[in-house]
């Protein structure tokens, strides 16, 4: 099978609890970060953290509820800071922690979180 | 001193005739594929409303009790979706791009009636042809 | 703050043919400080699955950008043929990556214009993107679009190159090799350029990895990250190694971009040589299932498309991860420090694409 | 006298006709070097016309004064090149002239007219050694700070003057906003500055600012013509030739290279007032 | 010559009774009507000698001469027991030899010389005599309102303000002294009180800096306070005259004077603040504002250069006037180079004090009639814009809290007065066709002319270092900033009467430069370098000059300010808040526009420039005199 | 005749657009279309503009930003919205950051269609809004130019800005 199949499909789920953790040996063991995305579920909120190796995909699949605070990984990955504040903005996720804090201005938007709106 | 790559590149040009196409001028000539507007064969036109459901910018609309089939030119991207969806076949891609105006263009097509099944024969009512430009009411 | 100079650069600023904003605070000349802010171009078009089907999103999708439009295009659509496992028919791979290559094209030699036009380098700039437009003419001819192209679709593409066509194009881009080959002198061995290119924005391989850099940033860090190497559409069956080099700098970048310009070329060769004949598409129906992670290099480095499905025509999630955002922790860690006159110089490198960031 | 009048009358008039026309002339050599067709030669002149008739505005009200000093004092300089005055006096009224033009910049108190105009000030830094090393040499050489001492010498002062005439050339550049050295300000956008010093000026003011470049070019090509008169009208067609093709020669070098950054403008004009100017001054001492 | 006498005594007079009576009310009458009476009897003097343009007094008193020693035998005292309670050893090293020696010379060799002419008057005193009495007059008065601010500013510590206007006072005593002495002895003792008073006006605040300063000015000055002696010592025993006017004429009449030319003229450099000297004036700058007004402007340092003027005649292509001219120029370029990196408003205007001082200087170590007369110019110019420009510093320091420039933002609107002179003084420093250019453009053609191909390369790198400078704090004075409250009315009304006079004077002997050529210079100079042709220099463009200036003058008054254009907001790159002084910034809140001017530490920071200037004027100064011991020995 | 139809300086920015019209607008500043012929002049600068390129839509975090380089142009000024986005949304009509055209915030001259705008329509749209430059320049010196809202908050900024 092609490698980009492979890739495609890699999920694996993840506690919420392990992120840390699982984030930090992956970046020992020479990963990258490649992207963070949210997803409004009925549970809550689906994040997928994507890591590469040598162009091979791992994504971390992480389901929260709504009102669940997460991590920031801006601790492991300062990069993440983009990811987080978007996750912020535009969907409401609850971050602690992070290293750059745009406190809901990264992107500006008419109504706030948009992806989920609270009315 | 530094070493300029570029100067002969530059002087050949300035003797060399410039690579302008001198538009408008001189017209442009387009490609086959170009995608400038959409055109309508208004007699093939069934007013199914296909291409106004699947118009991703919204910009078609069919009116069925009046026969029109109306387009906002300024809102059209040019996507070729309506040309794709029409059962009929009879929207198409023309080359030429609608030109720029000092208010948004509406089209506005009337679509005829098709000839009564019964009466094989059309009457001599012949359709008003020419698209129809509208100044906009704001 | 003694003698720091706080000004804004952007959102309007004729160096950056789009919006970004920097707070920057410099002493002298020296950027001390540079803070980003984007989100003028937010437009929020991911969320357009919910009104547009998945067939049709295709259109929303390419216009996240118009540089490397049909990338996204791709992307999107191996997105949606991934989670619904459906396979594209090998002329389609063909010609998606023709297409996508001259996109390459047209996107570095746009970048090598604009930067030349960074340094204040007009008649370079000018030169660049004369030759630019020779790609555009193909592309043009070939999908009917300078810019967007509406070709690729979900199961395949939309339009075929006939053979003619594809040995014109060969003959086309034989030619501007040459040109390129000697703007690539330009570029590469002008003291002038050199003067502002070499040493400026040094990012190290570390720091490369540890910001997670990507595309020809990365590669000119010593990264040899290329997501062509993945295999999709015909790259796994063309010959090609990544270029890679590891200044690091401005010219590091420079240096990767115009080599990947003969590269492309190149691959378009091969490309034509090989292409198969066959279908240009599968009949794609029913509602979308599944969830499939794709990944393109487009110009500017790996972008990510995450579809998934839920089992109705609309797709519950669309995500782009696009190659801008992944640049930006590197841009501002090279901003610290260098002269206001190498900050569009930087902001250039890593080849801002401003839209797709926001989408 | 009625002679030195008569050349003064004649540069306020004529000045800006070759100014523009030159500077029309250089847009459609650019042009044509970019591989382009380029704007009418009288682009210049449409410009500042069409500059003249936009609405009038000014963040404050003092920078239009200063912009109209600047505009005079570059006038009077050059009246005293033409005049045959003193070379020392026209270059002080010419950094007089440049004062005022950095200063309606600061003035407006807006970020990019201030970088520009700092980088204005580094520009005069860097060049004005030269240029007074230019008025030293013809004084070693002729005797006089003159121009009308200089002009009646006799003999032609290139042949002596030969390091402090690339020099002079290479400070031209600076002199003329052209690229690799248009730091502060240049016709194009699309660089780092804005438009630079000029970013706050508009319509008139603006058109001040472009006149005052003519009738700026014009005296600065003077000096260029100054290195080959010997006194007879040879000498003077080969100055009017020197003039032009040092004219042409700087559209060359604007497109063929980038910009560089103020620290290389600095130096490497410092380096060439000490390499080319100062070695050339001291030959001067032991020959003369 | 009851003039002279009473300009020399009288300041001691309010000195003395300003030490004594510590009122407030009777110090401002005291300091208000002896300005008065010192700025009217110089004037007095001016009127009285000037027809005669040169005078020698045949006046002799073994008393002075035994009051002199004592006196300068109890300052050496002083020095000596201070340098013990401050552990500065050098300074009492240098007091404890140079001291002696002095007297032991006046005791033994010294006293048969005969000295005919102790006291003299030529023009360039008198120009001398009307800078010290006007200027130095008016930094007092500025004094008064300011020393009762610093007062209140620095309460709760001993009001030492009497101490401090005695030291005021004495100084001009001194410096009266020093330009009217011809007897070198004298000239040396008023050279020390001055050095002395220097001292004890750096070290005022008693703070740490102040008192590490001012002892590095102190054992500066001794330091030149020896080389004057070793003069002395040279001229008595070699030359049998200590006559100042005397050793001159040998030097015209073809007899080497070039090593007490060179001592003395080394005394001059340390005094004139020059490289490698150059710091101690710099360190000045701990003390308040008036003293480095007076320091800088009117007395101390000029001083130092009125001697290097007198001596010009005998400079040149010597050996002495080589090292002086070398040191000048060295001095001009690298302090021009560091003021560039200060942004501390007291430390531009002490750079430009040293590169000036520099200036003239090379000036009169070329010793031609051209060089002289810049020289003189520029010491005129010089004394007048920076008195005013450190005034102006002083007020916009204790009104908007910082002496630094990049904090006067906004000034124009703030107090546009005060800003409105610090234009005209900086304008005055380094424009065409003001005053200290005319005098630069001078220096350039002696220099020219004197062959020195180096100093004018000097000249031309070191003025356009000069405009950048200059430039910079003028645009900051000239940038209108919206919404700044007008705070001027804080000024007390002493600093208006000064600044103001000041501004007119800087226009007036701007304007009537031409005069103060053709009516002092030219005639001084025809006198000392006798049979060289007359005619300015500057003849032909004069005219030119003055309509240009005239420009200057009128163009404002007809123009400024007045527009009927719309006033919009500046461009902000479309991130303008609404108000010209705010933008959005990254986290959408408004922040504040900054603007500074540059610096450019790495090509012209201080350290960098002093230290290369340093090397270089020590490397000449010290093969300049190995040359000559040489030769002598 | 006036002569701002002569020398018609551009001013270009990006609205929320992708890109595509915006380097449609560059090229024709290139050897190719040569916009330079006409007198046009790409200037970054509001204060010097005379034509006002607006491409993409405006959003929520654009709209201060296009209706301040507006406020800035001195007149006579047209403004021309180019490519889909800018007249009227385009396919991003619906998002939810997005407010619609050009003329949601300021007043527009001429519209150029296309998705992206071709170089040629953008001719086109540059030499139909000299026709109306000119129009607007001769109504300048007959009637007080009229008080958009715009020209009004720029005058309550010029009072704020009023020093004592
Ligand atoms: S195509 Fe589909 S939606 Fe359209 S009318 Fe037919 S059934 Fe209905
Ligand atoms: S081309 Fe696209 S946008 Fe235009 S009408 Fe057809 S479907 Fe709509
Ligand atoms: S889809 Fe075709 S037939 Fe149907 S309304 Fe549209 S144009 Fe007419
Ligand atoms: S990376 Fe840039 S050029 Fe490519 S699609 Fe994204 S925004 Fe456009
Ligand atoms: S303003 Fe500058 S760029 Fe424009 S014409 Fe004059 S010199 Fe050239
Ligand atoms: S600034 Fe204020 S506190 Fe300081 S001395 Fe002046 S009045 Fe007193
Ligand atoms: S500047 Fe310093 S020394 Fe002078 S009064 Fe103020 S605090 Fe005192
Ligand atoms: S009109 Fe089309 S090409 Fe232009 S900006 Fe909008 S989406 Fe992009």
């Amino acid at each position: 099978m092609k490698q980009n199949i492979i890739n495609g499909k890699n999920f694996v789920t993840l506690a919420s609890s392990e992120l840390i953790e699982k984030l930090t040996d992956l970046k020992a063991d020479g990963y990258r970060l490649g992207q963070i995305c949210a997803t409004k579920v009925s549970e809550g909120f689906e994040i997928i953290y994507s890591m590469d190796k040598d162009h091979s995909l791992l994504n971390l699949k992480l389901t929260i509820p709504e009102e669940e605070e997460i991590m920031s990984v801006t601790g492991v990955y300062w990069a993440a800071f983009i990811y987080e504040n978007e996750m912020q903005d535009l969907f409401g996720v609850k971050i602690k922690h992070m290293a750059l804090n745009y406190g809901g201005h990264f992107f500006k938007v008419s109504e706030p979180t948009p992806w989920n709106p609270k009315k | 001193m530094f070493v300029s790559k570029i100067s002969k590149l530059v002087l050949r040009s300035l003797f060399k005739k410039p690579a302008t196409k001198m538009y408008p001028v001189v017209p442009r000539v387009w490609e086959e594929r170009t995608r400038g507007h959409i055109g309508i064969v208004e007699e093939d036109c069934i007013l199914c409303g296909i291409c106004m459901r699947k118009c991703p910018t919204n910009c078609i609309t069919v009116d069925r009790n009046k026969r029109k089939w109306i387009i906002e030119r300024m809102q059209c991207i040019q996507c070729g979706c309506c040309v794709e969806v029409c059962p009929k076949q009879c929207l198409t891609m023309e080359q030429a791009y609608t030109t720029p105006e000092t208010f948004k263009v509406v089209d506005t097509h009337d679509i005829p009636a098709p000839p009564p099944k019964a009466a094989p024969v059309a009457p001599a009512a012949p359709a008003q042809e020419a698209p129809k430009a509208e100044a906009p009411t704001a | 703050m003694g003698k720091r100079t706080i000004i804004p650069f952007g959102p309007q600023h004729p160096v950056l043919p789009e919006p970004i904003h920097l707070d920057l605070v410099i002493e002298d000349e020296t950027v001390v400080e540079a803070i980003p802010s984007i989100g003028f171009i937010h437009r929020g078009l991911e969320k357009l699955v919910e009104k547009k089907e998945y067939a049709e999103m295709v259109y929303v999708i390419e216009r996240v950008c118009g540089i490397c439009s049909f990338g996204h295009g791709w992307g999107y659509c191996a997105a949606v043929e991934g989670a619904m496992d459906i396979q594209v028919p090998r002329r389609a791979e063909y010609l998606r990556t023709i297409w996508h290559e001259l996109s390459r094209i047209h996107s570095h030699l746009l970048w090598l214009g604009l930067l030349a036009d960074g340094f204040g380098f007009e008649s370079l700039f000018m030169h660049t993107w004369k030759i630019r437009e020779t790609i555009l003419d193909i592309l043009e001819k070939t999908t009917g679009g300078r810019v967007i192209f509406s070709v690729c679709k979900v199961g395949g593409v939309r339009k075929d190159v006939d053979a003619e066509t594809l040995k014109e194009i060969d003959e086309i881009l034989a030619k501007i090799r040459a040109e390129i080959e000697e703007l690539k002198e330009v570029f590469l061995e002008d003291d002038s350029i050199k003067n502002r290119l070499c040493g400026v924005g040094y990012l190290s391989k570390e720091d490369a990895i540890e910001l997670c850099a990507v595309g020809p940033m990365a590669r000119a860090s010593g990264l040899r990250l290329d997501m062509r190497l993945n295999g999709d559409g015909a790259y796994g069956e063309l010959d090609f190694e990544p270029v890679v080099t590891d200044e690091g700098d401005c010219y590091g970048r420079t240096k990767v971009r115009i080599f990947e310009v003969l590269q492309s070329i190149d691959l378009i060769h091969q490309a034509i040589a090989q292409i198969p004949e066959g279908e240009l598409s599968v009949p794609v129906s029913g509602p979308a299932t599944g969830e499939f992670m794709a990944r393109i290099e487009q110009p500017r480095g790996e972008a990510y498309y995450y579809a998934k499905g839920n089992g109705t025509k609309f797709l519950e999630r669309m995500r782009v991860r696009t190659p801008t955002n992944m640049n930006i922790p590197a841009l501002v860690k090279t901003l610290q420090g260098c002269d206001l006159a190498d900050v569009p110089m930087l902001v250039l490198t890593i080849d801002p694409c401003i839209s797709c960031t926001e989408r | 006298m009625t002679t030195m009048i008569l050349w003064v009358i004649a540069y306020l008039i004529f000045a800006p006709l070759v100014g523009g026309i030159l500077a029309g002339l250089d847009r459609i050599v650019s042009a044509r070097m970019q591989g382009r067709v380029g704007p009418p030669i009288l682009q210049p002149f449409y410009d500042v016309l069409k500059l003249m008739e936009k609405e009038a505005l000014t963040v404050n009200k003092v920078q239009d004064f200063y912009v109209m000093c600047f505009l005079i004092f570059i006038i009077i300089t050059g009246g005293f090149f033409f005049a045959g005055g003193d070379l020392l006096l026209v270059i002080f009224s010419l950094t007089l002239a440049s004062v005022f033009l950095i200063v309606a910049a600061f003035s407006s108190n807006s970020p990019y007219a201030q970088i520009g105009a700092e980088r204005e000030l580094l520009q005069i830094m860097a060049y004005e050694p030269m240029v007074l090393m230019t008025a030293v040499g013809f004084y070693m050489f002729t005797g006089s700070f003159r121009v009308s001492d200089i002009l009646t010498f006799g003999q032609m002062p290139l042949l002596y003057l030969i390091g402090i005439f690339f020099g002079y050339l290479f400070i031209l550049t600076i002199k003329f906003r052209k690229s690799p050295f248009d730091l502060s300000m240049s016709h194009h956008a699309h660089q780092e500055l804005v438009k630079g010093l000029t970013t706050e000026f508009s319509g008139k003011t603006l058109a001040m600012i472009e006149v005052a470049h003519w009738y700026e070019n014009i005296f600065l090509l003077g000096f260029v013509f100054l290195f080959f008169v010997n006194g007879t009208p040879l000498g003077i067609a080969l100055g009017v030739v020197v003039c032009l093709v040092a004219y042409f020669l700087e559209v060359l070098i604007d497109n063929s290279y980038a910009r560089m950054k103020w620290q290389f403008t600095l130096k490497s004009s410092w380096v060439i007032a000490i390499t080319a100017g100062f070695i050339n001054l001291v030959v001067l001492r032991f020959m003369f | 010559m009851g003039t002279i006498f009473f300009l020399i005594v009288f300041p001691l007079v309010v000195a003395v009774a300003l030490l004594v009576l510590k009122t407030d009310a009777i110090r401002d009458m005291l300091v208000r009507v002896a300005a008065i009476v010192i700025g009217a009897a110089s004037i007095y003097l001016a009127v009285q000698y000037y027809g005669t343009g040169g005078e020698m007094f045949d006046f002799h008193s073994e008393t002075l001469n035994y009051l002199f020693m004592v006196i300068e035998a109890l300052l050496a005292v002083v020095v000596i027991v201070l340098g013990i309670k401050y552990k500065k050893y050098l300074a009492l090293v240098l007091a404890a030899i140079q001291t002696p020696i002095l007297i032991w010379f006046e005791l033994t060799i010294g006293h048969h010389v005969n000295v005919v002419n102790n006291i003299y008057i030529d023009r360039l005193s008198i120009v001398m005599v009307l800078i010290i009495g006007i200027i130095g007059s008016l930094i007092c008065v500025y004094a008064l309102p300011y020393m009762k601010d610093f007062q209140h500013h620095h309460h709760g510590e001993k009001d030492r303000r009497p101490w401090f206007f005695f030291l005021l006072f004495l100084f001009l005593s001194a410096m009266f002294g020093i330009v009217v002495s011809n007897n070198l002895v004298w000239l040396h003792f008023f050279w020390e009180i001055t050095t002395l008073c220097s001292f004890f006006l750096i070290g005022f605040t008693k703070t740490k800096e102040a008192i590490d300063n001012s002892f590095r000015a102190l054992i500066f000055n001794l330091m030149g306070g020896f080389g004057f002696v070793l003069a002395i010592l040279v001229l008595g025993t070699y030359y049998n005259t200590l006559e100042l006017s005397t050793m001159i004429l040998y030097g015209t009449m073809g007899y080497s004077v070039v090593l007490p030319a060179a001592l003395l003229a080394f005394a001059g450099i340390t005094k004139a603040a020059q490289m490698p000297f150059s710091s101690w004036l710099l360190g000045a700058m701990v003390a308040p504002t008036p003293t480095s007004a007076l320091l800088h402007s009117s007395t101390m340092v000029k001083a130092g250069v009125f001697l290097i003027i007198k001596l010009s005649p005998v400079l040149g292509w010597n050996m002495a006037g080589i090292m002086t001219m070398m040191v000048g120029g060295i001095t001009f370029l690298f302090a021009s180079f560091a003021a560039i990196s200060q942004s501390n408003a007291k430390r531009v205007l002490a750079y430009s004090t040293v590169a000036n001082l520099g200036l003239i200087v090379a000036c009169a170590g070329i010793g031609t009639y051209a060089a002289v007369w810049a020289a003189v110019m520029l010491v005129i110019f010089h004394a007048i814009t920076k008195s005013l420009l450190f005034l102006c510093v002083g007020t916009a320091e204790h009104n908007i809290g910082s002496r630094d420039i990049e904090d006067m933002d906004g000034l124009f609107g703030r107090m546009p007065r005060l800003a409105t002179f610090m234009i005209v003084g900086i304008s005055g420093m380094f424009l065409a066709p003001l005053g200290m250019l005319v005098s630069k453009w001078a220096a350039m053609t002696a220099f020219i002319d004197s062959g020195n191909i180096l100093l004018v390369a000097i000249i031309c790198f070191g003025s356009a270092a000069t405009a950048f400078y200059w430039t910079k704090w003028l645009g900051k004075m000239t940038a209108i900033m919206a919404r700044r409250e007008n705070i001027q009315d804080h000024v007390h009304k002493e600093e208006w009467v000064v600044l103001g006079t000041l501004t007119g004077m800087t226009i007036i002997a701007i304007m009537a430069f031409p005069i103060i050529s053709s009516g002092i210079l030219v005639p001084y100079l025809v006198n000392v370098f006798a049979g060289v042709d007359a005619a300015s220099l500057l003849s032909g463009n004069m005219f030119i000059m003055t309509a240009m200036l005239a420009l200057v003058i009128l163009l404002p008054i007809l123009f400024f300010g007045k527009t009927n254009k719309k006033i919009v907001p500046i461009y902000l790159s479309g991130a303008n808040v609404g108000d010209d002084l705010r933008f959005t910034d990254s986290f959408q809140q408004p922040k504040e526009v900054s603007l500074k001017n540059w610096y450019m530490e790495d090509y012209f920071g201080e350290v960098k420039m002093s230290r290369y200037g340093n090397i270089a004027s020590a490397v000449v100064i010290i093969a300049v005199m190995a040359m000559m011991l040489g030769g002598v020995l | 005749m006036s002569y701002v139809t002569k020398s018609p300086w551009v001013i270009h920015y990006d609205g929320s657009s992708c890109n595509g019209c915006d380097i449609e607008v560059l090229a024709c500043l290139t050897p190719m279309y040569d916009v330079e012929r006409f007198g046009i002049i790409n200037t970054g600068n509001p204060k010097h503009a005379d034509v006002f390129l607006v491409t993409g839509a405006i959003n929520e975090q654009n709209k201060g930003v296009v209706q301040q380089i507006y406020d800035q142009m001195p007149e006579p000024k047209v403004v021309v919205a180019v490519g889909i986005c800018a007249t009227s949304g385009g396919i991003f009509k619906e998002c939810y950051n997005i407010l619609g055209g050009t003329d949601t915030v300021i007043p527009v001259d001429v519209y150029v269609p296309g998705c992206a705008a071709r170089p040629e329509a953008i001719i086109d749209g540059v030499v139909k809004g000299l026709s109306v430059l000119a129009e607007k320049k001769a109504a300048m010196g007959k009637k007080p130019v009229e008080t958009a809202p715009a020209a009004e908050a720029a005058a309550t900024e010029t009072e704020m800005k009023e020093e004592a």
